[in-house]
């Protein structure tokens, strides 16, 4: 039966496979590290592979900053049929900070990574941070359901890999590898059966057509049970309240580099998907209707806040301080998407985007810590402040901005949450967000204080950590304080992504109409 | 020049001394050289808006927007102003203040100390400047933290407790309660600009507004209304040119600043006056000077004392604001002035006390008056400058004051103003009278012996700059005027 | 397991034919169930027994890890690299009917078997690599752990 | 012809199935390891070269032979190694066969994948 | 409930049991290796519940059949299953392995460093590791923080 | 109606094998029994039509799993310790779990109807147009490689990174020869 | 006919599975696991004819071949207690 069927096509330009280069530079770049096998070649590659892909976010942010999405027919095929890339303005943002991320964080790891782990895992450690690169990159940028599974996995596997190199500094690095794959297992079982309900109602796995053919369905028992899936499923990646268990020994173990990837991009990138699919996919009507489910991710971020700050305050360690914190920044933003206008999903979007620029601050300064210092116990680190000036002030910018003093990128999220709290009406709520970033005060002070006003530690080295790991933590740290008062880029660009959202798969059909109209010109 | 040039010129000098203060950490000569030249231009740049425009508002020069609405924006209006020159002026005084009691009092961490005060000024003429709440509070914010490191400059455990409370309560409720209240202006009038009448008056049902006004009132903690006053008495551990700068020039006066910004040009006192919405916060500044007052009395730290004492004329300007007649405001703007003035007077003269004889209980001064006359003399002018006693500077506020307690129709507040004065007199006048009258054997009297020349010529200054504000309160008021929305 | 004569010729045995089927899974998966991850997988499992009877050496010594270490990557380069080359051509990622653009179906043909042949080299690769590299470390077991 | 065809391929069938249900039988009612080992081989060659040999029969001359013969040659190679290589090992690691009267092995020996009593070394 | 609905539904719950018991291995088993077996028998059941998903009663595995030439001869009278959740297990099933051999990779690790590979014993020696780092630096901080 | 019963009784194998696991504390019964379970899964995916996912499933589990499992026990230890924590919260868990699924199923669409959106949606575009458009025999090889050609680079990519993670995680410290060489030496 | 010979192996398989779980020792697993993969190749032959495909024998064709290496691993794993040759390790250490 095979009759001879010509193929025809208008010849691509390489503006037209921007989607795909974004993936594929960075996924290529990890066999041909291996391939080559050259240790020397291995960081070389991925920077320049991380620079790439980070120009080609850039340009995917400006041609979809109007509002309209580029489509990627993979293997030629139209999607339902195929599979999709899909870029609008939501996920061009995040891929555009993941990339971001990876070029800062690579300079960084050069000599974070030379100092923590045995020479010869190096080639094989950056394929593997390339492949968790790409894979979460391939987790945000595509529309289909089930390739979300694929590409998430790609990123967990290297994840785990990445964490339990911490082992070389503390065997516990194993351990709770082991236990992020456990649950990071279960999690994406979850979300199999999840997007698996789904395929059973609406015999699709494209997430617009799936959107379309879930339009009110939103009494179906099945479907309700497929959300519930996904969001837990996706709540044990993003390390939602509850769910966080993995998450304060992975980034206190992993090595510094590897930690300040994952705690800038890794939860970010899971966020981004349970907001795909609770307002495109499941459309907010649906979401409305079971609005039971808002209030328990309401309450659970509350407490997220409040427990996970709680926490931090008490520990003893720099790191792990951090990673606690990351769990209550996470519940600023889930508290975003619980109170579900644009103000709100605006708020989460900032924030993912402002605590991942933080986060990089304060982890990149943990692993200059660790270099000079030891280890990050806040006895090893008394006075370091004034013996690194440089790792200490960035310290000082990072802390500010959790908190959410004015004129940092934490400010900007606050604000926008609040403000969230008060167009809804909750005004109650506003005073517990705020009130919870006090909490925010008393642990980052701790560690100013430690830095600054304690003698130093007498085995610890004093002098300032390495050019290529102060740069990429100054680069972060002026990219919070130029985010915190110029804020055009980041606002338009998180409410261009939160209309998106909001108006749910129909907003997207009918901007794609006008979009393909355009595009037909 | 541009206004606007001058604008960003008074901003970025003491910002840029701050960069040079660090950059020559460790030449301590140019280092001071470069601060006070600094100081100066400063001065001489608010000088020069002050001549330039006079008591009108200024348009707006915006920045950059940060929301929408919502720009890092800048103009010049008679408060403001008012607080600039109090601020940029006294910087010179602190300054060459501070050059004697660092080096008198072999202080560390020097570059460090005078940075963040350069960065502590350069801050408080940007909330000085602000036109819009949101800028305030940028500035407002940084003001806090460039001065944690002041407060927490010797690094003992004493010093590190206390600055926890500073920063504890004063980031605490700015960011808990005051972010909250300029938030939810925001969302409620669209917009955070200063305007004369208040932006909130279509805006906010009648029961809400009290709550907003409490979480301004509460918010601005360096306003110091009770219960979040500790900090002040907690920052006494810092060296005392801190002390001087934050209880009179920058701090507390920013906080004032502040609460009268919120009153005038976010709430509007006419709109406060119609509803009685402030009537609360009348009485708890009312509470607020009386109990602080007595608290005062109990003190032997002369430094506590004295905190108590700015606390208590703190809540003057408070109540000036809740108050919410024309005359009880230019008052409480006037205030700013006028305390600055004395208040500053008073803790150089502790500072050079604790210079020559490391003393600081009020009980271990007696007899010292007649060893040191010149700062004692200091002492007793800004003394009776603070209780208000012509022909001094305090005693136009007060007399302002009171009369806008009259026109506001609360007679009871005049009464709760004269005892406030009874108690001023209580608390202050005895640490002259032990000073210069009683014979005590604790500090014989071995001949003049001063505190070094930095250390005394400034508060002598200061103390006439008392005198000379009792003549010159005219212009002042006249030159408040305006921010009452009456026609001159 | 030197004197297991038995074993050691139904394993010479076995190893051809096992790598035979493999071959046949990979080539004929168009036509019956199978493709290139089984193929790989079966092809690994021949030299997962192989090791088994006649011992670790002497499998690496036939299949040295250094190989193993370059086919793991080589299989994913295979299978992005036919992508690539569609991209070359000028259609999208992975388009196999660019590969004979008068006649779709054969493109498509062409596709899949240097796609399933990249999945089959890379399943070996890894499947062998995982071996080495766990059948490479000793037991820190007493005898008493038994 | 076909009937006859038939007629075999189903005596072959049943009889393997016999055989299998038989040495299955066995494998649990035996009472030790030996004797199991004994009847699994009835199940592992005997029953699986009749059923093969009468699916074979129902197919015909196809690939679909081919394919059944190849798996049964493989079954007779690999059962019968892999049973020795059972036994070899159990022999090895000494585990002897229970002999003489009263073969009731289960209660004497231990539960479990216990160590054996060594008498044999 | 009606018997046809009972039939129709039967095997998706049978298939819940078979998925929870393999979670309920996860998560209530303490060795490390039997959590990975759990997690396995979990995964196994979500693919066999996606390939219910695609069965079609009365219809035949998704591959055409050819005659002599290789040629594909089209039959309308032959139902398909559906061979999309099919690819879509395959997939999966490699993510699972993947998932079991990094897993097994890292017990063996941990193995090495705690010499256990129960729970409970690692959590003790974590816990004690935690106690000594906590006196250790907790107590050098405790006079000044 | 043969299938049926013929799944059921594959089901209750499943089920109680899998229940042995939860209760056996040797691990190599523990392995040995999984292999079974993954030789009855496949039966049972045959049933089911999925004749690849059987293979696949053949390859893996009596090839590859067994054999890791087996060299893991080898390196690490033969038997479980009896759990002494409660079950009581895993039960509640899994209870929990199981009733949102179970809930799931109520709306779900009848076992094997040829009507479920699944059916309708986008199989008859892979069974009927992959003849012209692909030409292969094997439907699902031909989504496999070429419609969703990109899940499958992803799935080589995941093998890939369990590949270099084993190596990354494995690498280190004990190498075989080179402890042969301490030994000698 | 064929449906027969499918009950017939059921019985056997649940018979087989018995003695696995009942052990008492490791050979009578190994014993039963390897007739249980012979059952499940037959088995799976069957069953192609049984749906009347009997054109996908591969899989239990790759049983065939298969199932023998995981019991040569088993045995290979009780006898020297490893994946690897440790024979020589052992005899360094002795």
């Amino acid at each position: 039966m095979a009759t001879a069927v010509e193929v025809h096509h208008t010849a691509l330009t390489l503006r037209d496979h921007l989607p795909i280069l974004q993936i594929l530079i960075p996924f290529c770049t990890a066999p041909l590290i291996v391939f080559l096998g050259y240790r020397s070649l291995a960081w070389p590659m991925a920077f320049i592979s991380s620079l790439l892909s980070l120009i080609i976010a850039t340009m995917l942010l400006i041609q979809v900053s109007d509002g309209s999405y580029i489509s990627y027919h993979l293997g030629g095929w139209a999607p339902p049929v195929g599979i999709e890339y899909r870029v609008d303005a939501a996920n061009a943002f995040v891929l555009f900070l993941i990339s971001a991320t990876a070029t800062v964080v690579l300079p960084f790891a050069l000599s974070s990574v030379a100092h923590e782990i045995p020479c010869k895992n190096h080639a094989l450690f950056y394929a593997c941070f390339m492949l968790c690169v790409t894979g979460l990159m391939g987790v945000v940028i595509t529309g289909d359901a089930f390739n979300v599974f694929v590409f998430l996995e790609i990123s967990s596997l290297s994840t785990y890999v990445l964490v339990s190199q911490g082992s070389y500094r503390d065997k516990r690095a194993l351990t709770a590898a082991y236990d992020y794959l456990i649950m990071g297992t279960i999690g994406a079982t979850f979300f199999v059966i999840g997007i698996g309900l789904l395929y059973m109602t609406t015999g699709t796995l494209n997430m617009a057509d799936m959107a379309d053919r879930l339009v009110g369905q939103g009494g179906n028992r099945t479907v309700q049970a497929a959300f519930a899936f996904i969001v837990v499923g996706m709540g044990l990646k993003v390390a939602i309240y509850p769910l966080h268990l993995w998450l304060p020994s992975a980034y206190t173990y992993a090595p510094s580099a590897v930690t300040t990837f994952l705690a800038a991009t890794a939860t970010k990138a899971a966020i981004y998907v349970v907001l795909r699919f609770m307002f495109t996919v499941f459309q907010p009507d649906f979401v409305f209707d079971t609005h039971i489910l808002v209030w328990i991710i309401g309450p659970l971020a509350l407490l997220a806040m409040f427990a996970a700050s709680l926490i931090a305050i008490f520990q003893t360690d720099f790191k792990r301080m951090l990673a606690y914190s990351s769990i209550a920044q996470i519940g600023y933003m889930m508290l975003g998407i619980a109170m579900f206008s644009v103000t709100g999903l605006t708020a989460t979007m900032v924030h993912l985007f402002n605590h991942g620029i933080t986060k990089a601050v304060l982890f990149m300064a943990v692993g200059a810590l660790v270099l000079r210092a030891g280890s990050t116990f806040y006895d090893r680190i008394e006075g370091m402040g004034r013996a690194m000036p440089l790792t200490g002030a960035a310290i000082v910018i990072g802390g500010l901005s959790l908190i959410g003093v004015p004129g940092t990128a934490g400010f900007i999220s606050k604000w926008m949450l609040v403000q969230a709290a008060f167009e809804g009406g909750y005004w109650w709520l506003a005073l517990i967000i705020v009130a919870s970033s006090l909490l925010a005060v008393l642990y980052v002070w701790r560690v100013v204080e430690v830095l600054y006003l304690h003698t130093p530690h007498p085995d610890a080295t004093h002098t300032e950590a390495p050019l290529l790991m102060i740069v990429p933590m100054w680069i972060a740290a002026l990219a919070c304080l130029y985010f915190g008062l110029d804020t055009r880029f980041i606002l338009d660009a998180a409410s261009t992504a939160a209309d998106g959202l909001m108006a749910g798969s129909a907003g997207m059909s009918e901007i794609s109409s006008a979009a393909a109209a355009a595009a037909d010109h | 020049m541009e206004l606007s040039t001058l604008i960003f010129a008074s901003m970025v000098l003491p910002t840029l001394a701050m960069f040079a203060n660090l950059i020559f950490a460790k030449q301590a000569n140019l280092r001071d050289t470069i601060t006070f030249v600094a100081a100066l231009l400063t001065f001489a740049c608010v000088v020069a808006i002050a001549a330039k425009v006079g008591n009108t508002t200024t348009p707006q020069i915006v920045l950059f927007e940060v929301f929408a609405n919502v720009p890092i924006a800048f103009n010049v209006e008679p408060l403001g102003l008012l607080f600039a020159l109090v601020a940029s002026g006294l910087w010179i005084v602190t300054h060459i203040y501070a050059i004697g009691y660092m080096r008198g009092n072999n202080e560390s961490h020097h570059a460090r100390f005078f940075g963040c005060f350069a960065g502590a000024i350069a801050a408080a003429l940007g909330i000085a400047w602000s036109s819009n709440m949101f800028t305030l509070f940028l500035y407002y914010e940084i003001l806090t933290i460039s001065t944690y490191p002041l407060v927490a400059h010797k690094g003992t455990p004493e010093a590190i407790r206390g600055a926890r409370t500073y920063l504890g309560i004063l980031l605490g409720t700015s960011i808990a309660l005051q972010l909250t209240a300029v938030i939810w202006t925001y969302t409620l009038a669209g917009t955070l600009d200063f305007q004369l009448g208040g932006i909130l008056r279509d805006n906010i049902s009648p029961t809400l507004l009290p709550i907003l006004l409490a979480l301004y009132a509460f918010g601005i903690g360096k306003a110091a209304l009770m219960p979040f006053h500790r900090w002040l008495p907690a920052a006494m551990v810092a060296p005392t040119p801190v002390s001087a700068l934050l209880h009179a020039v920058a701090v507390v006066k920013a906080g004032v600043f502040t609460m009268l910004k919120v009153g005038v040009y976010i709430f509007g006192i006419d709109f406060l006056a119609e509803t009685g919405a402030s009537d609360w916060l009348m009485w708890l500044a009312a509470y607020t000077i009386i109990a602080s007052s007595v608290i005062a009395m109990q003190q032997d730290n002369l430094k506590k004392r004295l905190a108590y004492s700015t606390v208590s004329q703190l809540s003057y300007i408070t109540l000036g604001m809740a108050l919410a007649s024309q005359m009880a405001v230019v008052g409480g703007g006037v205030h700013i002035a006028m305390h600055a003035m004395g208040k500053i007077t008073l803790f150089m003269c502790a500072g050079a006390i604790y210079v020559a004889t490391h003393k600081t209980e009020i009980s271990q001064m007696t007899g010292l008056g007649r060893t040191m006359p010149i700062t004692f003399a200091a002492f007793g002018i800004g003394a009776l400058s603070i209780i208000g006693l012509p022909p001094l500077g305090g005693s136009w506020s007060k007399w302002l004051l009171m009369v806008g307690s009259a026109d506001a129709g609360h007679q009871i507040m005049i009464a709760v103003l004269m005892i406030s004065s009874l108690l001023n007199v209580a608390y202050l006048l005895p640490v002259i009278g032990r000073g210069f009258y009683r014979d005590d054997t604790a500090n014989p009297y071995t001949g003049i012996k001063e505190a070094p020349l930095f250390c005394w010529l400034p508060p002598a200054a200061t103390a006439i700059g008392c005198l000379i504000l009792f003549f010159t309160a005219g212009s002042i008021v006249d030159f408040l005027m305006p921010i009452t929305g009456l026609p001159q | 397991m030197e004197h297991h004569l038995i074993l050691r010729v139904v394993t010479k045995l076995l190893v051809g034919t096992i790598i035979l089927f493999a071959f046949y899974v990979q080539f004929h998966g168009d036509f019956s169930p199978g493709g290139g991850f089984q193929a790989g997988v079966i092809m690994a499992v021949a030299f997962i027994l192989y090791g088994l009877v006649f011992g670790l050496d002497a499998v690496q010594q036939v299949f040295p890890p250094w190989i193993v270490h370059k086919l793991v990557a080589l299989g994913v380069l295979v299978y992005a690299g036919t992508g690539i080359w569609n991209m070359v051509l000028g259609y999208e990622f992975l388009h196999y009917g660019s590969l004979n653009p008068h006649h779709m179906s054969h493109g498509q043909h062409t596709g899949i078997i240097w796609v399933e042949a990249g999945v089959g080299i890379t399943v070996t690769g890894v499947m062998i690599a995982i071996f080495y590299a766990f059948a490479g470390r000793a037991p820190r077991l007493g005898d008493d752990d038994w | 012809m076909t009937l006859l065809i038939d007629i075999l391929s189903w005596a072959c069938i049943i009889g393997g199935s016999f055989f299998m249900v038989v040495s299955a039988i066995g494998i649990v009612r035996f009472p030790d390891f030996w004797s199991r080992l004994h009847a699994a081989s009835v199940g592992d060659s005997g029953g699986m070269i009749l059923l093969i040999a009468g699916m074979c029969l129902q197919s015909g001359l196809t690939l679909i032979t081919v394919k059944l013969i190849a798996i049964g040659i493989f079954l007779f190679i690999t059962g019968p190694t892999a049973t020795h290589a059972v036994a070899n090992a159990a022999l090895v690691t000494g585990w002897r066969p229970k002999t003489g009267k009263g073969l009731i092995a289960e209660e004497n020996i231990p539960y479990g994948d216990a160590k054996p009593t060594r008498q044999g070394r | 409930m009606t018997l046809e609905f009972f039939l129709g539904h039967v095997n998706y719950w049978l298939f819940i049991v078979l998925m929870m018991t393999g979670f309920y291995i996860v998560v209530s088993r303490g060795n490390y290796v039997k959590k990975i077996v759990g997690l396995n028998i979990f995964q196994v059941a979500v693919f066999m519940l996606y390939i219910s998903i695609g069965k079609v009663t009365g219809g035949t595995a998704p591959i055409f059949p050819t005659n002599s030439q290789g040629k594909i001869k089209i039959d309308p009278e032959i139902v398909y299953s559906n061979p999309l959740p099919h690819v879509l297990i395959l997939t999966a099933i490699v993510v699972g392995i993947a998932t079991t051999s990094l897993g097994l990779a890292l017990i063996i690790r941990i193995r090495e460093e705690y010499d256990t590979i129960e729970e409970d014993d690692i959590l003790e020696i974590e816990a004690a590791m935690a106690q000594a780092e906590n006196d250790e630096h907790g107590s050098a901080m405790g006079g000044r923080a | 109606m043969t299938e049926t019963i013929i799944n059921v009784i594959l089901f209750t194998m499943l089920v109680t094998t899998a229940f042995a696991i939860v209760r056996m504390t040797r691990l190599f019964a523990v392995v040995m029994l999984s292999g079974v379970f993954s030789l009855l899964t496949a039966m049972l995916f045959v049933t089911l039509d999925a004749v690849d996912v059987a293979f696949t499933e053949a390859a893996v589990g009596a090839g590859i799993s067994t054999v890791l499992m087996l060299g893991t026990i080898a390196l690490t230890s033969r038997s479980t310790k009896p759990s002494t924590r409660s079950n009581a919260l895993p039960l509640l868990l899994v209870t929990l779990t199981g009733a949102v699924l179970v809930y799931g199923t109520l709306d779900m669409p009848t076992f094997g109807d040829p009507n479920a959106p699944a059916q309708t949606h986008l199989a008859p575009h892979y069974l009927n147009e992959s003849i012209t458009e692909i030409d292969v025999p094997n439907v699902v090889t031909s989504i496999l490689a070429s419609y969703r050609g990109f899940d499958t680079l992803g799935e080589t990519a995941v093998v890939f990174a369990a590949g270099i993670g084993v190596l990354l995680i494995l690498s280190g410290l004990r190498r075989r020869r080179e402890e042969e060489e301490e030994d000698e030496s | 006919m064929f449906l027969v010979a499918a009950i017939a192996l059921f019985v056997s398989m649940i018979l087989v599975l018995v003695r696995l779980y009942a052990g008492p020792i490791v050979y009578d697993r190994v014993l039963a696991a390897n007739l249980f993969g012979t059952l499940t190749v037959l088995f799976i032959a069957i069953l192609g004819f049984l749906t009347g495909r009997p054109d996908f024998l591969d899989i239990a064709l790759l049983y065939a071949l298969i199932n023998f290496v995981g019991t040569i691993a088993i045995l290979k794993f009780f006898r020297y207690r490893a994946l690897g040759d440790i024979p020589q390790i052992k005899r360094g250490k002795q």
